[in-house]
């Protein structure tokens, strides 16, 4: 009977004897009898580590993708993670610590911590940045939720161009809060705000950089459209395209998410990731989740702790600024020993890969007969949409045959009658496709005779 | 009595001080990353991002090289506290031993390395582990369907509550409030706002359990639902489940059943049976995914046959039957005719998710069960234990944790929980939670968890009778004195506010 | 200055006292093992082992919970300097940091999880991988072929005498003689004499090197050869090498070359064009295996080509070059016509050739010569730094490490080179070698190495000149006063031997 | 340029100058322009982290044996190491750290290796037990060197039952300490000690239990002849054999060696391993190689150290017991935690499991057409020597293909004309087949059907 207990027969008779019990069950004598379970649990009796690691081996087998040459994105990146990251953040000090709910012994995790806050307002350019939220779209509620709640206006503008399931998420959640969303459209990739005219009330404008499709849109109207309503201007921002990109602050952000899981978590089947959170000084309060700070212990000497707890939801319960409690903070850790790995240079030095490659790709595809870009002129940087001249579907599984995941279809993503990203009769016909600094010239070459050889 | 497994005793090694940030052991010039060779290096970067878009200077983050990176972060990681070092009795956190079959599960490639967008006939190994959770989910709880995605336990939480509405207004009404009891946790009242909910919140009696009478005083047909932990804060099992879930039922509302403390009743008592529609699980609590210093976690919501068209979605589920014995199953994805959406960008933490199941695989039906007795004997043996040293409020048998107050010991000594936290630091051991639950002053919250053995509760109880010496002789404002650094000024962080480097003056 | 990477500042995190063993926390009962199912559970075990054989009781381990055991080695860690944690600027040992781009190579299933018996046919990887170390090891030190068998420097040094000694045979002589310097290190002699050669020293001259004269007055043809290291274990170079080769070659003995401090040369000047004959590596110094607390090392052995046929076997080979283009070649084993032998069970420390080979790959030709460039700008940027705080015996420009004397410090305030040691540790660093070399009185035998920042130099110089200011003021003799134990009482540990638990009275 | 190095060109040049030196090249000054290599190393130049990595999965993938189900022992095991024990032993204060010269900086290290001590101690029988060796056989060298040393008799008397590979590094070291070695023949798996009688000035009888074809020799007849010469008596030990084996101090041995590979050491390729080495009391001051033991430090609290310091190479230097410096700490720590991981059950289960199972696949193979035992009625336990009716190389080549590696062929170890342990007639049928606790009987049962096929 396998399991992880200490208890000898000896410790339970003498533990229960102090108790004066005469059997475990009487344990439970606060529990209505007619309650208990008088079955035992329909589920199998316990195995030994090595064949439950056998089967989990066999199911991992069974996961084709993860064999194949990664050229699909949509807010899930096959980056580079150095052994020596994965050993630094696999240290059980990290790994199996809990919240730093008593500062004195957790200075290791609040430090990291702090040093990951910093990295994140250096990388958005925003003076606040807080430990982590579940993930990007979950981020993006929160940054929803933060301008409503200041503005004390419901309406919420969303551009076409954030992920579909963040805004399916968003959506989710406004259902709770009552929050107007209005979807604004784009056109050849970049979002057509004039569509949002008559809307008011509008609390906060949401735009995606680069958007979902890749585009490099320019933020000026969204930011013009923000100040016409006295609304904050929330961007949800690609964290790698950010180190060569013009920062949300840059354009004029009041609150800038983003997708951390490119610096140094795994694709993981979408988790744990981890959302980032950026704001200008003047919502700390309003911040949702953890936030660390500097501060000084009895002798004066250096320490971190989690401050402006007042926000949270232990301490302020219903009025608290969010529900969030456990975050992702391994995940941030991660980040943060990513970002140190790569340095300033080496940040710039991987986006600008990204983006080489994906020229380099959309250069090849675009060259094969029947492929066009979905998304007109707009410039692309790591990730970029075309219109194929058979189904995605179809041609993706061709494709994994020939050992590539070739990208994501369209349809998969904004369900097969669209959603204003792009012209509905485009969709079943759209494919995302994603090229990260992993990606040889040779890959990216084989790939695209591979493309070639799907389409026929 | 043997020496105990329980005590951390990591000790000096050497040199003091604090560690410098990153960013002070960072020079221009130096680096650690390497890239792979992509034959494109040569390719003109210039024409590559509009000038418009181009970012004015780089983003300034630390330069070090790698040794100095691994230097750092393994100092930091000598100055945290960790359940692989010491027993952390952190009441409501559930900090057992997470057994590292987890982690290499984990970390198999076939599982780490997938992304969530490729389509299912390529990701069937997941769909099949996803699903075989649910199912056990379900088993346990008692209930009928589940969904995966929420992150965390608040996220469960908002996810069950807007379950709550969806099933409302499927029933054309639009009820108002949410009850709570003043024992919940503070993501309960926080997650019942973001579901457009009123709290309304129900007193506990002088047994500790909820007040039925009182909660009968509020109960009328706006009322949404109830939410309840059982056993709750106080480690107490509400013996008056099924009158209460009734009451709530009989106007109409929702039972809700924060997941929180199952790993007290794993295979004794389910949710379902008592009563509850709604139930949030905490994997990172009962199923043993470590922590990892706040996250992440898993709050995975089952549900009741009648919410199951409401799950969020989209869920995997079996498309097809085996075709013929010993053959997989065909897996796919499919939302709920009336689901309420996404609340995970994905399919929710994932690799947590795997974990989780690898833990029940090995524990199997009567190893949880296990589980969750040896939880209960070992809070209640410390109850016991030291039930003369402390103030045990509401004093009976209770479940997998208890509730001590400090109050009296702060009345004689001037020093209170927080204090006793500081002190018991000082002895090896990191404290119980101090200030929670709110309804008992002084509250010093133990959850010893069922993977501590006895040794290490004799030795957590001999080192809180010694914090309590000290506390009558020299006192505890000097604790800690043994960590790297002393007791922290946390008002002077909220004050002078430094959330970053660059914040510091 | 900048903070240094350099300090581990690894503090006290809580609790004191000592870790007991894992024999005291042990209980009857408990365990953590599990084994996969067989199937053959039940077959019958009582005729199994003929009763003669059978093992009265069982062999009495400690019994713990996988929890207790995880807590144990954990916190057992936490009493663990390390390379990973600061600085080790330990004379001839080379404790550069070691990348983790090794580990991930050494772990991979493919070469960690193979059979060392397995048909050539089946290994092919490793085999090439072998092979390829062999020719980099050959190229680095100018030799004609290597041996990969000998698990450490010492078990090279003995192979390399058996070679000397096979050699000799072979051109029918029978020579009785070894000389050394008065400067080698312990396993040089020691290897000697378990070579069969009797030991005759060599004194060095007032430069710090080989007295010529001294050598040649002890050369003759009862000579079998020389061992020496090149930098010598004073950091210097050995400039009069042509010289002292030409003298030993001329009375027909052969050159040994002790590789500790090829880390000094690498890219700059080879062995073989020194006129050595004999080379051993220390891939765990030069190639950054990691130490390990002591071990594992490997100490392949590289010949010139009048030695090969006398290497051990069986040697990896290639047994047919690739049969078309972008072909892998066939390889296989090959046993030289006059083999000394096997020097290893098997095939030598197979995952740390693997590890050297990554990291000969990733530094590549020129990374190996700025590796020794770094690692003597460093020596000598600290030599010159310090020669003020400490006396420098043979002061003038040397190469990879440095050897500095407490001796008048000594005379002065009664603490030496020990003492100098204990305090430097009380500053976060681990101390240089002492006592060695055995002809520097109160040697300190510093080794920054090339992974050490310019910041990390300073601290260390800057700690250094605390730890002289100490001295003149309190003293040494509390010194370490940070650590987990206070200085340890080596005596009575030799005089009440207490080897294991059951030792203890 | 990928390296390690922190030096920025502005350190370099301040480093330089500090120096008075103009160039790195002058750094060089010492060494005879002559002398210096004046070409650039025939060597690659260097390549990233991602790119050595991917060539090493490639040179990986080429090793098949990986892939193929174990049935091959012969001294090096197929054993059970958890995820717990490998999580330990990875941590890098332990792998990263030296020989624990500073005792007060040591102490996790300088523990552990005492426990393991005491387990290999308690394993074997004997008082002492040093931090480990190379591996088994360089082991079985120590031990020939401290019986010849203690007795001043140079004669050993080697059964041929000691592994032939560690039969060899006797031989080979033997040239230098001019011990006089001779081999013992066996018959029908056992010792013929008979066939020793003339030869005397014997300082070692060395014997092994269970010897390598997997026999269980009485070691009674190697006791009387050691005493009969007034000889020590060394035995090779299986350590996991030893778990329900007699142990060798049971059977009167002086000194106990073995190969600890089978306790948490992967297959590795042959190494690094460890020697295990436990002996009488009596011998202390000749044990070869690092001894921890235990003291009190300044303030009278429990510390450990390395002691008995005399007898080492760094001292005695010429006189020295043993030139052994380095070892294989590491490994010995990994023993360490695989044995607490075992403890007493669990150690007694595997070995009990191993003999089970090949019990089961020894029966199974012997009802095969023409598959005799080697060893005629001798017991064996864990590993077993078998007769085929064609040769055993044939037969491993067929098995692979079918995803077995069935044993290791006799003439692979022995050499073609054999060594006396087996008629030389059977040498080229010979195979010596193992099976650990991780084979179930479906994986026997397939490899049996898998051998019978392979045989015809
Ligand atoms: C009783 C209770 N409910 C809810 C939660 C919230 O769960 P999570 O932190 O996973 O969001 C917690 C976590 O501490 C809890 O203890
Ligand atoms: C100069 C010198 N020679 C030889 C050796 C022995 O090498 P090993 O410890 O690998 O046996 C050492 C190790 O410290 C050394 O420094």
């Amino acid at each position: 009977m396998p399991d992880y207990l200490p208890h000898t027969d000896e410790d339970v008779a003498e533990m229960l004897e102090f108790l004066g019990l005469s059997s475990t069950a009487e344990l439970f004598a606060a529990v209505p009898s007619a309650l208990r379970l008088t079955h035992q649990l329909a589920l199998e009796p316990g195995r030994p580590e090595p064949d439950v690691y056998a089967a989990a081996r066999e199911r991992a087998a069974a996961n084709r993708a993860a064999e194949l040459i990664c050229f699909a994105g949509a807010g899930a990146y096959d980056h580079e993670v150095p052994p020596v990251v994965k050993a630094l953040a696999s240290r059980s000090e990290f790994v199996t610590a809990y919240t730093p709910y008593q500062p004195e012994v957790a200075q290791g995790g609040l430090q990291a911590i702090f040093e990951f806050q910093t990295m994140v307002s250096r990388l958005f350019g925003l003076p606040i940045a807080n430990a982590s939220l579940y993930d990007g779209a979950t981020a993006l509620v929160e940054a929803a939720n933060l301008a409503v709640g200041t503005t004390g206006r419901p309406g919420v503008l969303v551009s076409a161009g954030i992920h579909p399931h963040w805004r399916a998420v968003l959506g989710t959640f406004a259902a709770g809060t009552g929050h107007q969303l209005v979807e604004v459209p784009l056109r050849d990739g970049t979002t057509d705000w004039g569509a949002a005219a008559g809307v008011d009330e509008v609390g906060a404008v949401v735009v995606a950089y680069p958007n979902f499709l890749g585009c490099l849109e320019d933020l000026g109207p969204a930011r013009a459209l923000a100040d016409r309503h006295g609304a904050l201007m929330a961007v949800a921002a690609d964290p790698v395209a950010a180190g060569v990109l013009k920062s949300p602050a840059a354009w004029g952000a009041d609150v800038a998410v983003g997708e951390g899981q490119p610096f140094g978590t795994p694709l993981s089947f979408g988790g744990p990731y981890l959302g980032l959170f950026a704001c200008a000084s003047a919502h700390v309060r309003r911040l949702p989740g953890r936030l660390v700070g500097e501060t000084v212990d009895a002798d004066g000497a250096r320490a971190y702790v989690t401050t402006l707890r007042t926000r949270e939801q232990d301490i302020r319960r219903e009025k608290a600024t969010s529900n969030v409690c456990t975050n992702q903070t391994l995940m941030a850790l991660t980040c943060a020993i990513q970002l140190g790995w790569l340095g300033t240079a080496g940040l710039a030095q991987v986006a600008t890969r990204c983006a080489v490659g994906a020229r380099h790709c959309q250069r090849g595809l675009l060259a094969l007969d029947g492929v066009e870009r979905l998304t007109g002129s707009t410039p692309t940087l790591r990730e970029f949409a075309l219109a194929l001249p058979v189904p995605a579907a179809l041609v993706l599984e061709r494709l994994a045959e020939e050992g590539f995941l070739g990208g994501i279809a369209l349809d998969q993503l904004v369900g097969a009658d669209g959603d204003g990203s792009v012209p509905a009769a485009e969709v079943a016909r759209g494919l995302l496709v994603s090229v990260t600094e992993r990606r040889s010239r040779g890959e990216i070459d084989r790939f695209v005779a591979a493309f070639d050889k799907a389409l026929r | 009595m043997t020496a105990a497994g329980g005590r951390a005793s990591s000790a000096p090694l050497v040199g003091r001080g604090s560690e410098p940030t990153l960013f002070e052991l960072s020079r221009r010039g130096r680096s650690s990353y390497q890239l792979a060779t992509t034959g494109l290096e040569e390719e003109g970067t210039e024409d590559l991002i509009p000038s418009e878009h181009r970012r004015a200077e780089p983003a300034d983050l630390a330069e070090v090289s790698e040794r100095d990176l691994v230097g750092h972060f393994t100092r930091l990681s000598h100055r945290q506290y960790s359940v692989d070092l010491g027993a952390y009795p952190l009441g409501s956190c559930t900090m057992k031993y997470n057994p590292k079959i987890c982690d290499a599960v984990a970390s198999l490639p076939g599982l780490a390395e997938v992304h969530p967008g490729a389509p299912a006939p390529l990701v069937q190994g997941w769909l099949a582990t996803l699903v075989a959770l649910e199912a056990a989910l379900c088993e346990l709880s008692g209930m009928a369907a589940a969904t995966l995605q929420p992150a965390a336990g608040a996220a469960g939480e908002l996810t069950g509550l807007l379950l709550m509405r969806a099933y409302d207004q499927g029933r054309g009404e639009r009820r108002r409030r949410v009850i709570i009891p003043d024992s919940a946790h503070g993501t309960n009242p926080a997650s019942v706002t973001l579901g457009g909910y009123e709290v309304t919140t129900v007193r506990s009696d002088d047994r500790g359990c909820l007040d039925v009478r009182a909660l009968r005083d509020v109960l009328d047909d706006d009322v949404a639902g109830m939410m309840l932990t059982n056993p709750n804060t106080l480690g107490l099992f509400e013996d008056d489940i099924v009158e209460i879930a009734d009451a709530v039922h009989e106007v109409g509302g929702l039972m809700y059943y924060d997941g929180a403390n199952l790993n007290a009743i794993l295979g004794v008592v389910r949710p379902g049976d008592m009563g509850f529609d709604i139930v949030h699980f905490n994997l990172h609590k009962t199923f043993a995914t470590p922590h990892g210093g706040g996250g992440p976690g898993a709050g995975p919501v089952a549900v009741a046959p009648h919410l199951v068209d409401f799950l969020p979605g989209p869920r995997p589920v079996v498309l097809e039957g085996p075709t013929h014995p010993g053959a997989a199953p065909r897996y796919g994805w499919a939302t709920p005719a009336r689901s309420i959406g996404r609340v995970h960008g994905w399919h929710g933490n994932a690799l947590v998710l795997a974990r989780a199941l690898a833990y029940i695989e090995v524990h199997g039906r009567d190893g949880l069960v296990r589980v969750a007795e040896r939880a209960v004997l070992n809070a209640n043996w410390l109850r016991k234990r030291l039930s003369g040293t402390f103030v045990v409020p509401f004093d009976r048998p209770g479940m997998h944790e208890v509730v001590f107050s400090a109050a009296q010991l702060k009345k004689r000594t001037g020093a209170g929980a927080h204090d006793v936290a500081k002190g018991l630091i000082d002895e090896g051991f990191h404290p119980p939670t101090v200030a929670f639950p709110l309804i008992v002053d002084d509250a010093l919250m133990v959850e010893p968890t069922e993977t501590e053995s006895l040794e290490t509760l004799v030795e957590l109880a001999e080192a809180l009778e010694r914090v309590v010496a000290r506390a009558e002789t020299e006192g505890l404002a000097d604790a800690p004195s043994t960590t790297p650094v002393r007791r922290v000024d946390e008002a002077r962080a909220a004050r002078t506010l430094v959330p970053t480097f660059d914040a510091r003056r």
